[in-house]
């Protein structure tokens, strides 16, 4: 009996129909719960959806946005970073205290970035060389970063003095600040990297099944390894971008923004069991934290109250896309 | 297309020199050497835990031995990885499945050899070649669709076909079988005298006799770890000499039928449907009698066990127990009701790995058993497991020994050993005898034998059909998840039933 | 246009905080008395402070109040505002240049940290005095929070007016909270009284009132009488039940600031510049900080609305 | 052959002695580190040994030790639960509030409790009927709780006036405070129901493999229910013992406790990804960390380098403990 019979049959190799519809739903996922959301803001929120509210609201979230991508290797690897939000704030504060010290602009990126690669490396190291799990390496290096953070800028923010370093963080391209730019093109290269590259697909496969894949020879520990480096260079990146944009290097910020990262991912239907990686599953995480947070502000929410909401949007978004699941299948 | 010259008698292409791999209180393998030529495959036989997955780990890089080394081609080799032995040529297909369920067919075929182009993945020809790859093995596999959607048989297929991806020298299969059926193992054994006609070195690790005798040119048992003896033609060696070597005694008729009386219907299916099933199934079966279920790969044997046990939720169709519909909506209920079930899946729906055995043995049955308030009773526990352990031969450093330490068979027995615990009125078996080398196959069979003298009602669900022929009373024959038909033994023959199960 | 309601936005650094609370509440009193409305949002950090100008804008708001959670966003935030034609009020922290200077141009209303600090100190040495208590078996315990620039200048203007009182170095000792509720002030108070088991009396101090009442509730379980103890705490919200106990405790008092008139005059500043184009001082100080404790607490929080 | 000729035979079953030794290394695990840890803090740390400092590091680790103790059997099924810092929070309020509105202390202490039966359920809920991944649930109900516990309290610590109250938190037993009395009857309680009991078992069995553990009649549902709502009430006890002992409710305090709490756990041993519970290995992490934390006080160090200690120990303690096992092998 040949594939066309069976289709005819109606086995379940085949029935492509439901398959379609069931796939195409399943691809849509959480964007679907976005745009009703989105829709319902417009209506719902005065303001929304002006230009310079659609602008705002962009920049806010292109920093989840940034570092939610590589977190993605993390997740779809079957693990996670907790390291993410010390090393945007040590980064910057990195680049800020080497830009006041060299007078480069470049010299002092690329001492942010360096520090986010040197991080990565250890967490990448410890992790897979080492074999100690995950949670305990990035825990420890965010807490090594936090420290070393508040060392160099001696506890209190670092202004910069050298301004063409705001370039970055301050400027405009077609209408839209360039880190929303920077943000849209981590998107497309990360979907690129994970859908058609050899990288990529070796960490979904160890996500999926670590055993299998490494039976099957691929470089399990280099992969890994590689995964956190990337990791920490866009962590970095989003660090120097944000001190850019601040104008200065802020050893307390972003404390807690692992949690931002991960639950992007996770309530855009990312796996943290692994074996899971669609960017576009981030970019609806990100967008629905980031519009969450943008109308509760424009709807001038009483903050104790923004907790009940924020926490229960989040329980509704998901209730939602797992019952449209259920009943598309 | 033929590697190489072909048998040259005096230097083996594979070599095992005196190999040793101990692990914490286990002595795997001790002082193993023996070769194997090109151009020949080489049966490893041995009861569970006698070493033989062990040895293919070694060959494989997985384990590093703590002894000896491989030859290859005359020339010393040390894999620290698996990667290493895949650059060296080798592939090993193993004994439990090894693949990543949520990635498509074509990549887990390929996996850690992704054909590209310019730097990226090249979907293009990934899909042909997949589709080439499955093409003698199981043309009806779509190559787009995520693998953890195919049944287990399906599975092992793509994982065979997996090894033969990499083109490699040496082939080591650690029974390819055990949960395929009769078409599919024709299909492979055509592609094994294949690969030998291409002068590769293969080795076949498999506790079924007939298979041995039918593809192996030369075989190697094992026992305890042990090389006993090496046999390099197959011409003059029988079942029973084999067996002999390998048990240390002999193995009457395994099967050993003897008609019993039945008693009244104790569990009756009607009109079941659920997903896996293509039309409404009903069937009934006494007290006492084994009814067996046959089918090719994929028929709906797994689905329908599952949809009695309530492991899967059924869409429709009542089940009746002595008479009485009852209410089954969880596995819970099923066991409450009497009804307990044997997966074929063993990794993924039998065994709690970390659990240890004696935890393995209990879970089910401490709940009627052991306990008081909820409150475990710890010497009944001890007590049932030495007994289960020693009833069914388990081959265990301890009790306390975990779970996935174990060689496959004892896992099996381990599994088994959790139903034996407690009282039933029906067992749902699907392949109980998945990887359980002869002498315990037997031991399984009489088991089951005297399950049903007891009165206990067996469905077994099996692909094997010199096994499904032995031990049933009646047989009821699934094709394309639906029923084609029950017939009675002695109505039974291998062409019957086969006829019955392949699609019209 | 014209008939728009005039709308200001109010951003604290840590909304979950009494004091901010009340300086949003009063806030909202303003802007009910002049009929305008007030955006309160949260502004934890640098990016969600940026965030919510984007909001503000986009709400159609003509200036705001800013506590910022650092100083040195001062040019960032002046930059935005100026983009987003926002008019800003600083309160509670002054903006800090890229030069280190404080932005004398941009319009501010506070108080001096280190200055609350120093009298927090004074005070103790004043109720020590008092007391009787001899310095050299006197020991005080500080507990810091260096990750907050303000906390660092509340508690180092605190010692520093011990020192000057004449209290001994050797026997003012740091502990580093880990968090800034009282059970991290309690732990590291704790570790701080068992190395020094020799002292008889302590001050507390802290950068708030849940600073000091965790070492306050740490003399407790080592032993410690309330005679022995003084703390007194900066805020003075957090420390009303705490004053309504029946038992005295070591606890003296606190040092009540006035968020409402923080709330109350930013706000109304930026109203009469947005509304009436009346542009607000550069600096506006205000009052000092008062002392309250068992005896006049009730009286001063009446005062002042705040009870 | 039967069993006793194999042994004979000294096959497999065999070798029992050197299973001992390394079993009773693994066993002892991170308790080993501890003991190190404790006897180098103990040599070079003044008054590290005093009776005061050991009674003020058991009061420091209490509630980490009591809500590490139920954050077990949450990862032992192979979750976790963020929610515990905002129920320590909310129920301290819940707790103050109430006692303050009907002067009983038992009701208050009754409502603190009951919120986290209510959190709990919730998750249980969410999590295991819904199908809901716990990370998402937990996270919402996290923001939830704190946001309940700011407007219960009106966002400011709610001081309690019924001194009765303090009984729980103050008040000293044998020389030990109440607190860490509760906690040790938790280790023994936790320790208890997991090894001596079917439900415990149940748990490391759906942690080890859910989908065996159903098919071998395990109520999984149920079961999972039950471990959120056992870990609800902990948090909650946690929660109102802390209000008792500071004498108020405080609605922003634990924050990040959930950290705390599942590090101690991972950090003794206890793996991520289920299956394992044994309560040795949290009491090794709680003690480790509360060593850490009481030892770089005493020492006075610096609090940017405490981070950096804080992170290295973390590092050090698990690398020494993987290096052991192996080399126990
Ligand atoms: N990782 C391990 N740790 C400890 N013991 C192990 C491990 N792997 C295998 N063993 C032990 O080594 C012995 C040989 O096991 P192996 O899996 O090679 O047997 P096998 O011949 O393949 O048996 P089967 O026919 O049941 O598959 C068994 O006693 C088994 O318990
Ligand atoms: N979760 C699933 N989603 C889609 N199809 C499935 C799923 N599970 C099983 N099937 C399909 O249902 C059919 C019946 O599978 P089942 O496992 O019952 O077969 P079987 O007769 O037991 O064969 P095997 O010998 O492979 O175990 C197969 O075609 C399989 O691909
Ligand atoms: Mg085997
Ligand atoms: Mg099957």
């Amino acid at each position: 009996m040949n594939l066309s019979e069976k289709i005819m049959a109606g086995t379940p190799v085949s029935s492509f129909k439901t398959l379609d519809t069931s796939v195409l739903l399943d691809r849509a996922g959480m964007l679907l719960v976005f745009v009703a959301l989105f829709i319902a803001c417009s209506v719902f929120v005065d303001n929304f959806l002006s230009w310079r509210n659609m602008a705002g609201l962009s920049l806010a979230i292109s920093m989840a946005g940034m570092v939610s991508c590589s977190m993605l290797l993390c997740i779809a690897s079957g693990n996670f970073d907790l390291s993410v939000g010390s090393v945007i704030a040590a980064s910057g504060c990195m680049a800020a205290v080497v830009i006041n010290l060299t007078g480069s602009v470049v010299i002092g990126i690329l001492a942010g970035l360096g520090l986010g690669v040197v991080v990565g490396l250890i967490n990448g190291f410890v992790f897979a060389k080492l074999g100690i799990n995950a949670f305990i390496t990035t825990l420890a290096t965010m807490q090594m970063a936090r420290g070393f953070g508040y060392i160099i800028a001696g506890g209190k923010a670092v202004g910069i003095t050298n301004s063409d370093f705001f370039v970055i963080g301050t400027t405009y391209f077609l209408g839209l600040p360039t880190p929303v730019w920077l943000t849209l093109a981590t998107f497309v290269v990360f979907g690129w990297l994970i859908n058609y590259t050899e990288f990529g697909r070796n960490i979904l496969a160890i996500g999926g099944n670590e055993e299998a894949a490494r039976l099957a020879g691929v470089p399990v520990v280099r992969t890994k390894i590689w995964i956190f480096v990337i990791h920490g260079v866009m962590s970095a990146l989003a660090g120097v971008v944000l001190a850019s944009r601040m104008t200065s290097g802020q050893p307390m910020t972003a404390i807690g923004f692992e949690m931002t990262a991960i639950s992007a991912c996770v309530l855009g239907g990312v796996s943290l069991a692994g074996g899971i990686g669609k960017i576009s599953y981030v970019i609806a995480g990100v967008l629905i934290l980031g519009t969450v947070e943008n109308s509760m502000n424009l709807l001038n929410i009483n903050p104790f109250y923004q907790y009940l909401v924020r926490g229960t949007i989040l329980l509704v978004a998901v209730i939602f896309d797992k019952y449209k699941r259920i009943s598309s299948i | 297309m033929a590697l190489g010259s072909t048998v040259q008698p005096s230097t083996p292409y594979l070599e095992f020199v005196h190999i040793s791999k101990s692990f914490p209180g286990v002595r795997a393998l001790e002082d193993v050497s023996f070769g194997v030529h090109s151009g020949s495959v080489r049966a490893l036989v041995g009861e569970n835990g006698a070493g033989k997955s062990t040895l293919l780990k070694v060959l494989s890089g997985v384990y590093r031995p703590t002894s000896g080394c491989l030859k290859i081609d005359g020339s010393e080799r040390t894999f620290s990885e698996t990667s290493d032995s895949l650059a060296a040529g080798i592939s090993v297909i193993y004994q439990e499945l090894v693949t990543v369920p949520k990635l498509r067919v074509a990549e887990n075929l390929f996996l850690g050899h992704l054909p590209r182009r310019r730097g990226m993945v090249d979907y293009r020809r990934l899909y042909e070649d997949a589709r080439h790859a499955l093409d003698s093995l199981a043309d009806d596999i779509d190559p787009r669709t995520p693998l953890g959607r195919l049944s287990i048989g399906q599975q092992q297929m793509t994982e065979i076909a997996k090894a033969l991806t990499r083109g490699s020298r040496i082939l080591a299969f650690d029974e390819p079988t055990s949960s395929l059926s009769a078409r599919e193992i024709e299909k492979l054994f055509a592609v094994i005298s294949r690969l030998r006609d291409e002068g590769r070195t293969i080795l076949y690790v498999s506790h079924r006799m007939e298979e041995i005798f039918r593809i192996c040119d030369s075989a190697t048992v094992f026992k305890d770890g042990r090389h006993v003896e090496t046999f390099n033609s197959m011409d003059d060696l029988t079942q029973d000499i084999l067996i002999n070597r390998m048990v240390g005694r002999d193995i009457k008729d395994v099967y050993n039928y003897s008609p019993r009386t039945h008693g009244d219907v104790t569990i009756e299916v009607r009109n079941m449907t659920g997903p896996g099933l293509r039309k409404p199934v009903s069937l009934a079966a006494r007290s006492g009698e084994i009814l067996g279920l046959f089918g090719l790969v994929g028929a709906g044997r797994t689905e329908l066990l599952k949809l009695i046990y309530g492991a899967t939720r059924r869409a429709g169709g009542e089940i009746l127990l002595n008479g009485v519909p009852i209410d089954i909506g969880t596995p819970r209920d099923a066991i409450d009701h009497g009804i307990v079930f044997c997966s074929e899946n063993r990794k993924a729906e039998g065994i709690i790995p970390l659990g240890s055995v004696q935890e393995n043995i209990n879970i089910s049955a401490r709940r009627r058993h052991g306990h008081r308030f909820g409150i475990i009773n710890e010497s009944w526990e001890r007590r049932n497991a030495r007994e289960q352990v020693r009833a069914l031969d388990v081959r265990t450093p301890g009790l306390e020994q975990k779970l996935c330490n174990l060689s496959g068979g004892n896992q099996q027995k381990v599994i088994l050993a959790r139903w034996l615990s407690d009282q039933m009125t029906v067992i749902l078996f699907d392949d109980p005898t998945r990887g359980i080398d002869g002498g315990a196959r037997s031991e399984i069979y009489g088991l089951i034998r005297s399950l049903a003298e007891r009165g206990v009602t067996v469905l077994m669900g099996s692909s094997d059909l010199p096994e499904v022929l032995g031990v049933s009373d009646r047989i009821a024959v699934m094709r394309d998840g639906s029923l084609s038909g029950i017939v009675e033994r002695t109505d039974a023959s291998e062409q019957k039933l086969l006829s019955m199960a392949l699609p019209v | 246009e014209a008939a728009d309601k005039v709308k200001i936005g109010f951003l604290v650094k840590q909304p979950e905080e009494p004091w901010f609370q009340t300086e949003w509440r009063f806030a909202d009193k303003a802007a009910k008395d002049n009929g305008f409305e007030v955006l309160k949002i949260a502004a934890p950090d640098g990016e969600r402070t940026l965030a919510a100008l984007d909001s503000l804008a986009a709400n159609g708001a003509q200036g705001f109040v800013i506590c910022t959670p650092d100083p040195r966003l001062g040019p960032s935030i002046v930059a935005k505002a100026k983009a987003l034609n926002l008019k800003i009020v600083a309160v509670d922290d002054r903006f800090v240049g890229s030069d280190g200077k404080f932005m004398e141009d941009v319009p501010y209303l506070g108080m001096d940290a280190h200055a609350v600090g120093q009298k927090q100190g004074s005070l103790l040495m004043d109720e020590a005095g008092k007391r009787g208590w001899k310095l050299a078996e006197t020991g005080a315990i500080v507990n810091t929070f260096e990750e907050l620039d303000t906390a660092h200048q509340r508690t180092s203007g605190s010692v520093e007016s011990l020192l000057a009182a004449g209290f001994p170095k050797e026997n003012i000792y740091f502990a580093a909270n880990r968090t800034t509720d009282i059970p991290g002030s309690f732990d590291a108070s704790n570790i701080m009284l068992t190395q020094h088991p020799d002292k008889k009396n302590w001050l507390i101090i802290g950068m708030n009132d849940n600073a000091v009442l965790g070492g306050i509730r740490a003399t407790e379980g080592a032993g410690f009488k309330a005679p022995n103890v003084i703390g007194i705490g900066i805020n003075g919200t957090d420390v009303v039940a705490e004053l309504e106990k029946k038992d005295v405790t070591g606890l003296y008092g606190s040092l009540l600031l006035s968020p409402n008139v923080h709330g109350y005059k930013t706000t109304m500043m930026v109203y009469d510049w947005v509304a009436k184009g009346i542009e607000p001082p550069k600096f506006t100080p205000v009052s000092e900080a008062t002392l309250i404790t068992r005896e006049n607490f009730k009286q001063k929080l009446k005062e002042m609305g705040l009870m």
